[in-house]
C-alpha cells in the first residue's frame, strides 16, 4: 500500500472524506480510478482522534471507566466492560455471577441495537430509506428498554470495576420478556426485506468480497471475519462473563445459504442471525441468573485505595458487536495506569477494506465501507490527523476534465 | 488439530527462542458460575527471537494478531505482541503475549507484517506513537498523526519526548473567565481556579 | 415575509461530526426516524452545506476538523442557525484536556443554542432546535 | 396567427406556468406526506413544498469560485422554461393544448430531454468532482431510458398512422382517440406493457429512486445539485415539479385520456371542471405508483444496473409490447 | 422479482404513524405564541416519550447540605464539579456534566442527585439554569 500521488491523467485519483454523506464519521480514502471502476484504494484515519489513552494515564480508574464509555457512542458497553475486566485482573477482584449475567445482558441488548442500527444505516447507503426507518423503529424498543435497565439510550455507565452499578430487579424481567417477544415477532419481517429483497441482492451480492485466506491473514475480527468463514468469536472462544455458561456457536452466512462467499450479503446475513442469537442469549440468562451482590467493593474510595495498591498486568477483552475489543492495561502501584492501550474493533478490520473495495465500483463505495460497520471514533482514539497538505480532489471524468478542489464535500 | 496445553506453548517457543528466552508464566482467569477458565501466556524475548518465536507459533496455528501494545519503563519501551491461537473451539483459545524490551537507544523492532499482514495498522502506530522504527515496514506513512505533528514528540512516551504541557489544551476552562462570582464568594477571589 | 416564517419552517439540516464518540451523531438520526420524525417541522437532512439552513454540530473539534468547520460553516449560505448539541462540543465534556483538541466549538465558529447532555435524547435535540426558532423570532421582535 | 391568437398563446402560456409550478409544488407535498405515512410517520404538512421554494428564494445565492457563472445560473432558468414549454403541447383534462397542431408526440420526446440536460449542463458548470460526475452518470441515464420510451412512442405513432386520422401523432389525437379502444386483446396486452414501460420510464426521467444514481445522496452529496443554492435551487426544484407534471400528463393522455364529463352529460363549464378534477386526480394515481412507491420500495442501484435495466429488460418489454400491438393490428 | 417491502408499505398507509407528536404534531405558526398559549392553557403540549424511572436527567444540588468534601470532584470524569474555596460548596457545571451519576452514589450527604428533566437546551451555556450552586 503506497501513497497514492494525485494525478491528472487517467487512471484518475480521488479521495472521498472525511465528511460525506456516506461516511457517518470522518474517515478519508483516496481512490485510484478507470471509469467507474476502483483500482487502487487507501485510507486515512485519524480524523477523530481525541488522544484518549493518553488522557487516561492522567486520571483515575474510576474516571477512565466512563472516559472508555466514550470512546464510543454506539458501543456503550464494549469499553467500559473490557476497561474493567483489564482492572479486574491486575486487581484480582472477584465479580460476583450476578453482576456478570447483568453485564451480558446489557451487552447483548447492545448487540441487537447495534447490528439493527448497521442494518439502517447500510439501508440508507443503499438508498433504502423505508427500511432504514423500519430498522430504527425496531431499534427505538431496545433503546427504550437499555435506558429501563441503566438510566441513559446511549451511554449506559452500568459497568463499574467489580460489577455493575444497577440491578436486574425481578419486577423489570416481565418488561424484557415482552421486548423479546415483539422482537422475534419483527425478526421474521426484517429478516425478509433484508435477505429477500431483489434489490438489495442485486447491490450486495458478490460485492466487497473478503476471502477467507484474506480474512485470516489481515486479523479482521466480529462479524467481518465471520461472513468470510472464519470462525472467531470471543463470546465461544474465551469464556468471560455469563457467556462460559451459555451454549452459543459462533455465526456465520453457511447456516442460512449453505456457502460462504464472504460479500457485502453475507455480512448482512451474519448480523441477522446475530439479532435472532443475541435474544436466546438474554433468554438463557435471564432464565439462569443466579442471586448475589451486584457490587465487589460497593465503596468508591475503597475501591479508589485497593487499585492504586495493584500492581501487574492484563487484557481485558469483549466481543463488541463489530468484534472483539481489548484493553491492555498496567498498573504500577499508582492512581492511573501506567500503560493503556485501547483496540476497537475496527481497528482490526480497516485492513480489509482495500481487497474489498479493490476492483469494485465507485457506487458501491458506500456499501462496502459501511458493511465492516466501521466504528471510527473507536479507532481514532489516540491522536488526528493533520491536514495533508493542499486537499487536493480530482475526479475522473468521460470528458477529461480535471478539477481541483481545496475543499470538500460533506455531510455528516 | 492437536491442541497444546499454555505450558507446551512455552516449552516449544523457548526451544524456538534459545538464549533469547528470558522469561515465561501462565495465567488463568475464570468468570462465570461454571468457573471456565481463559488461559493466557506471557512470554518475555530478547527482540531477535521474536521473529523466529512467530513463525513457531505460525506453525502451531495460524495466530490472530490482536494489537501490538507499548508501555514507556523509563529506560526501555516494552512492546507486547497479542496473539491468540485456537480461536474457534469453544472456551480453548490462548493467549499468547511475546513481550520484547528496547532499550531506548535503540528502538527498532523488525516487521512482522510479511508473517502476518494483518500488522501493519499496528505497527505504523507504534511508529508515529511511541517511535518505534519498524525494520522494513512495507508502508511506513504516519497513521493517526498528522503531517504537521512536530517530528520527535512521541504521544505516549513519559520523557522529555512526550507531550510538552504547551500543546494540551484546557477545554473546560473556556468562556469560565467571565462566569459571574459562585453564590456567597467574593467576586475578587473568583479568579481562583486550580 | 419573515424569515422566521420561512427559514424557521423549512429547516434544512447539515449534520457535522467533528470528533464526537457518535452518541449525539446517532441520537440525532434517531430524530430524523419514525418514532421522532423532524420532516414534520419541515427538518430534512441535506448532502451539501450549499443547502444548509442548520448546521448541527457533536464533538469537541479534533484540530484536524476545526478549518473544515469553518469551511463547512463559511459554505453555508446566509441566514444560518447554529446549534451544538452534546456536551463535549459545549466544553470538552469528558474530553477536556487534550493535546488535539481545538475546540469547544463556540472558540470556531459562533453557535446560537447549546443542548446539553450526553448524549442528549433525539427530543432534547428537537427542544434545543425549537429554542433557537424561539430566539430567530425575538430577534426579529427586537429589530 | 393573428394578434388575437397571440394574445390568447401569452395569456394561455402563463396560465400553463402558473398551473404548472402550483401543481408540481401540491403533488410534491402529497408525495411527501404519503410517503412519511407509508414510513409510519406524521410527515411534513401539504404546503411544505410551498415554504421551502419560498425559503430557498430568500437565501443567498452562492455560485462557486471554480464556476462558469452565466452558464451555472443560465441551466436552471432553461431548465424551468424547457419544462413549462412542454406544458403547452400536453392536453390537460378536457383543455386542448395551446400549441395544438403545432407539436407532436416526437417534438415531446425531445423536449423532455432538455430539463436534464440543463441539469447536466448546470453541474458540469458548477466544476465541483461530485457534480460532474454525477452530470456524467445523468447523461447515461439519458441515454437508458431514450430506448423504452422511444419504444413506447412509436409504438403509438405507429398504431395512430395506421389509423389514418388527421395529425396522427399530435398528443390531441391521442387524447380524442383512446388506445385501448382501437386494439383487439393482443394489443391490449402489449398497451399494458408499455403501461408499465411508461410507469418505470418516469422515476428515471425524474431522477428518484432507485434511478436516481445522478443524485445519489450517500454517494455524489446530491450530484449534480451540490453546488447550487439560493434561487438557482429553487428553480430546479420548480423544474422537477414541472417536469413530474408534465411526465405524467404525458402518460394520462397516452393511456387514460377519458374524461367523466361524456358520462355524465353535463353543460359545458362544470363538465370542464369536473374533467380537470378528474385530471389531477388520475395524475395522482400515476403519481403514486411511479414516483412515491417505487422510490421507497426499492435499493437505488449501480449505474450499470441501470444501464440494464432500461436497455435490457425494460426495452425487451416495451419492444414485446410494439410487436404485440403491430401484429394485434395485422390480424384484426 | 420479490419486493417484501411494498406490502408493509401499503399496510402502513391505513396504520397510524408511530411519531411521537412532542411538542407539537407541527409546528405551530409561532413559536413564541405557542408557548404563551401553552402557558395560559390555551394549547396543550404534547409530552415527550416517556422516561423510565430512575433516569440519568439534568443534575440537581442540595446546596444547603453539601459539606464540601470533594469527593465528587475526585470521581467526576469531566471535571464537571469545582470546589469553591471560599464557600466550602461545589459549583456544577451542567453543560460539562455527563450524567453518569457517579457524583450521586458517592456523595455522604446525598446532596446530589439526578433528576428526570432533559429539555435543557439554552442560549447561553453559563446561564443560570446550567450552573448550580
Amino acid at each position: 500500500m503506497k501513497t497514492l500521488e494525485i494525478k491528472k491523467t487517467a487512471p484518475y485519483t480521488t479521495q472521498i472524506g472525511p465528511a460525506h454523506p456516506a461516511l457517518k464519521e470522518p474517515v478519508m480514502f483516496t481512490f485510484e480510478l478507470e471509469g467507474e471502476r476502483i483500482r487502487k484504494a487507501d485510507f486515512a484515519p485519524g480524523k477523530a482522534h481525541r488522544g484518549i489513552e493518553w488522557m487516561g494515564l492522567r486520571r483515575n480508574c474510576v474516571q477512565i471507566v466512563y472516559l472508555a464509555e466514550r470512546i464510543c457512542g454506539i458501543c456503550g458497553i464494549t469499553h467500559s466492560l473490557s476497561f474493567c475486566r483489564a482492572i479486574e485482573q491486575v486487581a484480582q477482584i472477584q465479580v460476583s455471577n450476578r453482576a456478570h449475567y447483568i453485564r451480558t445482558i446489557v451487552g447483548e441488548l447492545e448487540r441487537i441495537h447495534s447490528h439493527l442500527l448497521w442494518a439502517g444505516v447500510a439501508a440508507h447507503e443503499l438508498g433504502f430509506d423505508s427500511a432504514f426507518y423500519l430498522a430504527w423503529r425496531v431499534r427505538e424498543n431496545v433503546m427504550d428498554l437499555l435506558e429501563y435497565l441503566t438510566g441513559n439510550r446511549v451511554h449506559y455507565a452500568i459497568i463499574q470495576i467489580g460489577g455493575v452499578r444497577r440491578d436486574i430487579t425481578p419486577d423489570m424481567v416481565p418488561k424484557i420478556e415482552e421486548s423479546l417477544k415483539f422482537f422475534e415477532g419483527v425478526y421474521g419481517k426484517l429478516a425478509s426485506i433484508f435477505l429477500d429483497d431483489t434489490t438489495i441482492q442485486m447491490r450486495c451480492r458478490d460485492c466487497g468480497v473478503l476471502t477467507p485466506e484474506e480474512a485470516l491473514k489481515l486479523c479482521p475480527v466480529g462479524p467481518t471475519a465471520r461472513a468470510s468463514g472464519v470462525r472467531k468469536d470471543v463470546r465461544v472462544d474465551h469464556p468471560y462473563a455469563a457467556y462460559a455458561d451459555l451454549e452459543l456457536q459462533p455465526v456465520t452466512p453457511d447456516q442460512l445459504t449453505g456457502e460462504i462467499r464472504g460479500d457485502v450479503y453475507d455480512r448482512i446475513i451474519v448480523r441477522l442471525l446475530e439479532v435472532k442469537q443475541s435474544i436466546g442469549i438474554i433468554r438463557q440468562c435471564l432464565a439462569q441468573m443466579p442471586d448475589g451482590p451486584i457490587l465487589a467493593v460497593p465503596k468508591m474510595a475503597l475501591l479508589l485505595a485497593q487499585l492504586k495498591k495493584a500492581e501487574g498486568e492484563a487484557v481485558g477483552r469483549h466481543e463488541a458487536p463489530r468484534g472483539e475489543v481489548m484493553h491492555y492495561v498496567r498498573m504500577g502501584k499508582q492512581e492511573s495506569p501506567v500503560a493503556w492501550k485501547v483496540k476497537a474493533s475496527s481497528y482490526s478490520n480497516y485492513m480489509s477494506w482495500v481487497p474489498m473495495l479493490e476492483g469494485e465500483q465507485v457506487a458501491d463505495i458506500p456499501i462496502i465501507v459501511a458493511s465492516i460497520d466501521p466504528c471510527i471514533s473507536c479507532t481514532d482514539r489516540v491522536t488526528i490527523v493533520g491536514d495533508q497538505g493542499a486537499q487536493v480532489w480530482t475526479k475522473e471524468e468521460l470528458h477529461r476534465l480535471s478539477v481541483e478542489k481545496t475543499r470538500q464535500l460533506q455531510l455528516g | 488439530m492437536k491442541m497444546l496445553a499454555p505450558q507446551e506453548i512455552v516449552d516449544v517457543l523457548k526451544e524456538a527462542a534459545g538464549d533469547a528466552f528470558k522469561e515465561a508464566r501462565c495465567t488463568e482467569w475464570a468468570e462465570g458460575v461454571k468457573g471456565n477458565k481463559s488461559r493466557q501466556v506471557w512470554i518475555r524475548l530478547d527482540r531477535k527471537a521474536l521473529r523466529p518465536a512467530l513463525k513457531r507459533l505460525i506453525e502451531i496455528h495460524f495466530p490472530h494478531l490482536g494489537v501490538i501494545s507499548c508501555t514507556d519503563l523509563g529506560e526501555e519501551v516494552e512492546l507486547l505482541y497479542h496473539l491468540f491461537v485456537y480461536y474457534g473451539v469453544p472456551h480453548s483459545e490462548i493467549m499468547v503475549t511475546l513481550a520484547v524490551s528496547l532499550p531506548k537507544t535503540d528502538l527498532s523492532i523488525p516487521t512482522i507484517t510479511d508473517l502476518i499482514p494483518g500488522a501493519l495498522v499496528s505497527e505504523r502506530e507504534k511508529q508515529e506513537m511511541m517511535g518505534i522504527r519498524v525494520e522494513n515496514i512495507p508502508d511506513g506513512r504516519r497513521m493517526f498523526l498528522p503531517d504537521d505533528f512536530p517530528e520527535g514528540v512521541y504521544p505516549w512516551r513519559k520523557d522529555a519526548t512526550g507531550i510538552p504541557s504547551d500543546m494540551v489544551k484546557e477545554l473546560w476552562t473556556t468562556g469560565r473567565e467571565n462566569l459571574k462570582p459562585p453564590e456567597g464568594a467574593g467576586a475578587t477571589e473568583e479568579e481562583k481556579k486550580e | 415575509m419573515r424569515l422566521s416564517q420561512t427559514l424557521g419552517k423549512s429547516l434544512w439540516t447539515f449534520l457535522f461530526n467533528s470528533g464526537s464518540c457518535n452518541g449525539c451523531e446517532i441520537e440525532m438520526v434517531a430524530a430524523v426516524t419514525p418514532r421522532y420524525d423532524v420532516e414534520r417541522f419541515g427538518l430534512k437532512l441535506v448532502g451539501s452545506p450549499r443547502h444548509a439552513d442548520l448546521l448541527l454540530i457533536t464533538g469537541p473539534v479534533t484540530r484536524k476538523m476545526a478549518p473544515r468547520l469553518k469551511l463547512v460553516y463559511e459554505q453555508m449560505p446566509d441566514p444560518k442557525i447554529v446549534v451544538c448539541v452534546g456536551v463535549c462540543g459545549i466544553s470538552g465534556g469528558t474530553f477536556y484536556d487534550s493535546y488535539n483538541l481545538a475546540g469547544p466549538v463556540d472558540q470556531i465558529i459562533p453557535v446560537d443554542v447549546y443542548v446539553p447532555g450526553c448524549p442528549p435524547r433525539p427530543e432534547a435535540i428537537i427542544h434545543g432546535v425549537v429554542t433557537a426558532l424561539a430566539k430567530l423570532e425575538q430577534a426579529e421582535k427586537v429589530s | 396567427m393573428n394578434i388575437g391568437n397571440l394574445i390568447m398563446v401569452v395569456v394561455g402560456t402563463g396560465a400553463m406556468a402558473l398551473f404548472g409550478i402550483v401543481a408540481g409544488l401540491f403533488y410534491m407535498g402529497i408525495d411527501r406526506v404519503l410517503v412519511a405515512r407509508m414510513q409510519a410517520r406524521i410527515g411534513p404538512p401539504l404546503r411544505q413544498p410551498f415554504i421551502d421554494m419560498a425559503k430557498l428564494m430568500t437565501k443567498q445565492n452562492i455560485v462557486p469560485a471554480n464556476a462558469i457563472p452565466w452558464l451555472f445560473n443560465a441551466a436552471p432558468l432553461v431548465a424551468l422554461a424547457s419544462s413549462i414549454s412542454i406544458m403547452l403541447y400536453i392536453p390537460l383534462g378536457s383543455f386542448a393544448p395551446i400549441f395544438r397542431g403545432y407539436g407532436d408526440l416526437i417534438l415531446i420526446v425531445y423536449l423532455l430531454v432538455i430539463p436534464a440536460l440543463a441539469m447536466v449542463v448546470g453541474g458540469l458548470a458548477s466544476g465541483s468532482p461530485y457534480a460532474t460526475i454525477g452530470a456524467q452518470r445523468e447523461m447515461v441515464t439519458m441515454i437508458s431510458y431514450e430506448l423504452p420510451l422511444a419504444t413506447t412512442i412509436i409504438a403509438f405513432a405507429w398504431k395512430y398512422a395506421q389509423l389514418g386520422l388527421d395529425n396522427p401523432f399530435s398528443l390531441a389525437t391521442v387524447a380524442a382517440t383512446p388506445i385501448w379502444s382501437q386494439v383487439g386483446p393482443l394489443g391490449f396486452v402489449g398497451c399494458l406493457l408499455l403501461l408499465v414501460t411508461m410507469i418505470l420510464v418516469t422515476p428515471g426521467e425524474l431522477g428518484k429512486i432507485p434511478f436516481d444514481t445522478p443524485e445519489a445522496e450517500t454517494e455524489l452529496a446530491g450530484g449534480l445539485l451540490v453546488e447550487y443554492s439560493g434561487r438557482n435551487l429553487a428553480l430546479f426544484y420548480l423544474s422537477l415539479g414541472v417536469k413530474a407534471i408534465v411526465l405524467t400528463a404525458v402518460v394520462v393522455a397516452l393511456f387514460f385520456p377519458y374524461n367523466l364529463s361524456s358520462y355524465l352529460a353535463m353543460s359545458a363549464l362544470p363538465a370542464r371542471l369536473v374533467d380537470g378534477a378528474f385530471f389531477l386526480v388520475k395524475i395522482f394515481v400515476i403519481m403514486f405508483f411511479s414516483v412515491s412507491l417505487i422510490r421507497i420500495a426499492m435499493a437505488r442501484f449501480r449505474i450499470t444496473q441501470v444501464v440494464d435495466v432500461y436497455w435490457k429488460y425494460l426495452g425487451a418489454l416495451s419492444l414485446v409490447g410494439l410487436i404485440l400491438v403491430m401484429v394485434d393490428s395485422f390480424i384484426r | 422479482m420479490s419486493f417484501p417491502m411494498i406490502p408493509e408499505l401499503l399496510g402502513q398507509l391505513l396504520k397510524k404513524p408511530a411519531t411521537n407528536p412532542f411538542p407539537a404534531p407541527q409546528l405551530p405558526p409561532t413559536i413564541t405564541g405557542y408557548l404563551k398559549a401553552v402557558g395560559e392553557g390555551k394549547a396543550t403540549m404534547n409530552p415527550p416519550v416517556p422516561v423510565p424511572p430512575n433516569m440519568r436527567g439534568k443534575m440537581v444540588y442540595n446546596r444547603g447540605t453539601c459539606i464540601g468534601c470533594s469527593l465528587c470532584i475526585k470521581v467526576c470524569p469531566a471535571r464537571a464539579i469545582e470546589l469553591v474555596p471560599q464557600t466550602k460548596k461545589v459549583r456544577i457545571f451542567v453543560s460539562q456534566c455527563i450524567n453518569c451519576g457517579q457524583c450521586t452514589e458517592v456523595c455522604p450527604k446525598n446532596c446530589l442527585n439526578l433528576s428526570d428533566e432533559f429539555l435543557i437546551a439554552d442560549t447561553d451555556r453559563y446561564s443560570d439554569k446550567l450552573v448550580l450552586g
